[in-house]
């Protein structure tokens, strides 16, 4: 059993939902960014999800855009977040997955990125812009190396297609709760619940639920119908206001189950 | 969709000179290595509604004909196969004729193409638009459509260009249209396009997206093609009634590559012409100041598709430069990238420099201001007029007029005369 | 010359519908009281060598032939008669087409004019052109032929206009004319063709005066009427075609009255096509700022013939005003001076606010941006779409492009909600 | 006989030619103008070329289009130009010539200006922009009142036109000696004297030859051929400049015969 399982398996026992926690690596600088994820991960964050910066990130709003371009501002390469995933698992055994997009994944090379990341520990790679149909190849070396390609399902996927992007998939399924963009919001999608009801009866895989979550009031909501909730641009935000323990542990706490909070 | 479809090309086609080209796309948007659909979950469902919508509108007689009407009486087609005396007399070699798509509404070939969408994204119920825009014809095109279907109308627009190109900005404002201001990145074109991609990820149900170009996601490089294969399919008649015989070569510029796409594809089977795309090479290939992401660029995934884009090694964009805001992109269409591989076209540069010297040579010579992405083609006809020689004829695409580029024009030639910090000369 | 000639004419008018017109202009260019020949001495003999020169030119086929195939091929023409069909249903009565002289290459149809009188000036041996101009369409468009046929050029504008259509200085520049600064009187469109009056008598062996509109001593208001009469012509065999019958109303706006004369001479007659100029009225005629030379001028000789002219009881010339620079002229072509008293045309004026809301009111309805001229026109077919009521049809001259006024109307926006001293409103 | 033959007649006995000078009614005031025009009858104008200003002077260099200018916003008028040649006339035999364009006279009424122009002494009327085809009307009422229309010859009138334009003309024939407006050059125009001895051939009436004249030198040159002498812009720049006496004076000699110069 992967990381992944055993992780989802445990909190399902303690009666919690996972907390995702996203961090742009290299922001601001290499130092400062993996300090800050093992700040996540001491205070509570249950899978790290490490973002590898790209100089035209599509699917983000403004906070992890300008994550993105101080990263890269500081030297961050897809090759260097691998070493720093390399350093925080001689730490930590939570998963730790790659967020990012595909170009500079295809640069580094499909092989070397699912060899390299598998041996520096990486449990999981989610891309952005990667969606099942361009994926096969990718996917392919990943599976060979042991590292999940984790889906996204977003509240546009029906749910015929929601079957042919699941099928076979490992790791867990990653659900959009937004149209839109990464970014806090204040108030959280509608229809969500339904969707992710839909997802359930479609996959076995844990479902963990994105975009859109800054707080423990909006995370708990949205872990209503999920095994665990993303927070990120909140995290950033955090991060940079040196606020990012309390955040993690907030987060955390909501996500306890009734009696913690 | 008659003007554009596979059948009514061949028919027109010699059988001796059809060539092979492999059957591309693929059903997925691939031209063997290239294109395909490298998009966010959320649109993917959008990108196979619109590709179904498009398969369907092509196949329809009253699309085609409501598309023709149109073209012809809104956008003034069929645009003049214009033949050049003095400046063929000037190159001293090859008949030069001008593809006149300067005379359309809006000046440029980008309305054959916002027309075409516009129509498409009526018929699939949508009721608003949207855009990315760099030199902001594109965006003048994709406003002027809405107002014409009583759409509205966002267009994306890097805060660099929206106070280089002022003149525009009021135009799409004046049609309607909300310019948004994009203040990532470089404020220009790539990024009025990544915030346009992340736009319509939020506003998917209800709005289309008009892409301006041969670029972004599949269906995108397909269908814009087609609705641009128009300058092509006229050209082709022109010429044969004109000159009797097909042209040697035909020369476009490529930004994006849809006004190249659009006259090089009914030309594609006749492998006696000979094809010539001309990128910006901004201040000199050697310089890195430039936009020629085929000679000099690697093959890489930008906006939704793979093709050849200029990127430093660890896969991250590069700024694009070139005079010419409309070619200022560090991508090109895949269309383009598999005709270059399959060396069915041939893809050259032409500096700032020699392009603005094609720009005042017409304007004196024919008394036609091209747009500065026009003058880059016109700067390559010098060059090869008198290698294809007297006997034979050259087409160059106009793809556009110059008066949006009087400024840019004016600054470079007063700065320009004691050359530009690192230029290549 | 086929294109205008009156013989092809009648042969395209109905029979029935035939108007008995006194055979005007007469041998010295008098349109009955108006037109004739008042310059100085020294221009008269240069103006009768025009005149047999145009002569020639007229019965000679190989004129015809050059002047149609760079109508076609250079010009753009046939400009499409557009229907307008969101305008229409805002109007809420006849049927609205467009003649849409904006798509002309250099964007007006000053262009047809001079192409016609370069292609003259070629063949009476000069090598140079001069021209006046207020907005810079027609001086473009002079420059534009010059360097077409490798001509000098001259062009005479005011200082005031030199500053206030920066954009049309760039372009004769750009196109190798030489653009001559008027500091004379009011600095405006007046003055300029003054002084180019005065530098004709200077240059008068050498240099050809290409007058930009139907005014001016004889032949010129009957040249370039017949010059422009293309439109027409072209309009009545598309409405034919379109609405498989005449118009009921022909609208163009009128400055000196180029467009107008071209679009309603060959509809002339067609007694049942009810023919409307309008006239610039700017802050409305009662104020005394405006440009209505028929609407409230009196006869008066200027610039070479007797027409309407906006003087003081005295003679002496008027300032106009228009917030339109083309209208902005206080006389008028002789030829409408006589069409008016024969009331086969009716003349109608439209003020500057009314302008600019038809400008918006294209722009946002139907995505074109129309000339302020043009607007003048447009917003005349606002008035008459119900009079002429919903089984009609209203063609309306379009006679440019408003990219030139993009600046005028903004400031006027923005100065202009809260009323100008001393407008009619 | 009328003044003007009177004139040409005394000057031929004296073996000199006729200095014709031009001010500007008007310019810069009425009163200024007439005592202006006195200056230059007493100190040795022979005929007296008065301008009435026009909004629009397409024949006038810069000079006298700003003199006109400067009278037009002094109030002159035809009507007022005419009340001064009445004044004039009071003091002076000289012959008077109303120097103008056509459309305020047409303002004003080509009869009703040929009579008053009778009645206030002006002995002709000079119309730069009234060609010959243009002016029948007008000259049929001024033959009526007997005030002479002079005709001017360009040096583009071929001979054919010539003959048309002098057939039965009165008073003296205005020789333009340049292509161009009005204006003092510093050199004269080539050409002249041929186009001179043509134009003696087909009439029996004065020639005067003007336009660019400016000094003695020159006004004695151009009075080769001809029986006077044009000044115009020299003698308004002279007026304005306080040097209209000495200019009058200097022109007068070099036009008196060698003996005077
Ligand atoms: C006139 C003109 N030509 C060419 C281009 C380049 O685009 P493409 O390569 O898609 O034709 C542009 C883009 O704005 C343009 O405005
Ligand atoms: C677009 C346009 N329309 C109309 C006019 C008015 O001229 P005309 O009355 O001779 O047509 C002008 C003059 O500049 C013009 O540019």
């Amino acid at each position: 059993m992967d990381r992944i399982q055993q992780t989802f398996q445990r909190l399902k026992l303690e009666g919690r939902k996972a907390l995702v926690g996203f961090l742009m690596g290299g922001d601001p600088t290499m130092e400062a960014s993996e300090a800050a994820c093992r700040v996540a991960l001491d205070n509570g964050v249950d899978i790290l999800e490490l973002g590898v910066p790209f100089s035209d990130p599509t699917a983000d709003g403004s906070v992890i855009q300008a994550a993105g371009r101080r990263a890269l501002e500081a030297g961050m390469t897809l090759g260097r977040s691998l070493e720093m995933v390399r350093r925080l698992r001689a730490s930590y055994e939570a998963p730790i997955v790659l967020f990012g997009y595909v170009n500079p994944i295809f640069a580094y090379g499909y092989e070397r990125t699912a060899r390299e990341a598998a041996e520096a520990g990486v449990d999981a790679m989610l891309v952005v812009d990667l969606p099942f149909e361009e994926s096969g190849e990718f996917r392919k070396h990943l599976d060979r190396h042991g590292v999940a390609f984790v889906p996204l399902v977003a509240p546009t996927t029906g749910e015929d297609r929601m079957k042919v992007i699941l099928k076979g998939s490992k790791g867990f399924v990653y659900y959009i709760m937004v149209k839109g963009v990464t970014g806090a919001r204040t108030a959280l999608a509608t229809g969500v619940s339904e969707h992710l009801v839909l997802l359930r009866k479609n996959t076995r895989l844990p479902l963990v639920a994105g975009f859109g979550v800054g707080s423990g009031v909006q995370a708990r909501a949205a872990a209503e119908h999920a095994d665990g909730v993303v927070v990120g641009s909140a995290l950033v935000t955090a991060a940079t206001e040196g606020r990012l323990g309390p955040l993690v542990r907030e987060l955390s706490a909501a996500l306890g189950g009734q009696k913690t909070v | 969709m008659r003007l554009a479809s596979r059948e009514g090309m061949d028919a027109m086609m010699s059988k001796q000179n059809q060539m092979k080209m492999a059957n591309v796309p693929d059903t997925t948007g691939h031209f063997e290595g290239f294109g395909g659909r490298y998009v966010a979950e959320t649109l993917m469902p959008a990108l196979i509604d619109v590709e179904k919508a498009y398969a369907a509108a092509k196949d329809d007689p009253s699309f085609d004909r409501e598309f023709r009407d149109l073209l012809k009486h809104y956008v003034g087609r069929p645009s003049p196969l214009y033949f050049a005396p003095r400046l063929t007399e000037r190159f001293g070699g090859a008949r030069i004729y001008l593809k006149r798509e300067d005379l359309n509404h809006t000046g440029a070939h980008k309305i054959n193409n916002t027309l075409g969408q516009a129509l498409l994204a009526r018929r699939m119920g949508k009721r608003k638009l949207m855009a990315e825009t760099g030199a902001g014809q594109h965006g003048v095109a994709t406003a002027t459509v809405a107002a014409r279907f009583g759409m509205e109308c966002d267009v994306f627009m890097g805060e660099e260009d929206i106070r280089r190109q002022a003149p525009n900005v009021q135009r799409m404002k004046l049609l309607g249209a909300r310019v948004v201001p994009v203040s990532s990145g470089t404020k220009t074109l790539k990024d009025a396009m990544s915030e346009a991609l992340r736009a319509w990820v939020a506003n998917v149900d209800t709005t289309f997206y008009v892409i301006g170009t041969v670029a972004g996601p599949h269906p995108y490089p397909v269908m814009v093609r087609d609705f641009q294969s128009v300058i092509g399919v006229e050209t082709r008649e022109q010429i044969l009634e004109q000159e009797k015989r097909l042209p040697d070569m035909v020369i476009a510029c490529v930004g994006g590559g849809s006004n190249a796409a659009g006259i090089f594809y009914p030309f594609l089977q006749d492998a006696n012409v000979r094809l010539v795309g001309v990128e910006a090479a901004g201040l000199g290939v050697g310089t890195g100041m430039h936009a020629a992401s085929i000679g000099a660029g690697q093959v890489g995934i930008l906006h939704g598709s793979k093709s050849y884009v200029l990127q430093d090694p660890e896969g991250q964009i590069l700024n694009a430069h070139s005079i010419s805001a409309g070619l200022d992109y560090p991508g090109v269409g895949p269309e383009h990238a598999y005709w270059a591989d399959k060396k069915r076209a041939v893809y050259v540069s032409i500096t700032d420099r020699e392009a603005v010297q094609a720009f005042h040579e017409l304007a004196l010579v024919e008394g036609i201001i091209p747009a500065l992405e026009s003058s880059h083609a016109l700067a390559e006809v010098r060059k090869q007029a008198k290698e294809v020689g007297e006997g034979g004829c050259i087409v160059v695409c106009l793809s556009g007029r110059g008066d949006k580029d009087l400024e840019s024009v004016l600054e470079y030639d007063a700065k320009g005369s004691q050359g530009f910090a690192g230029e290549e000369r």
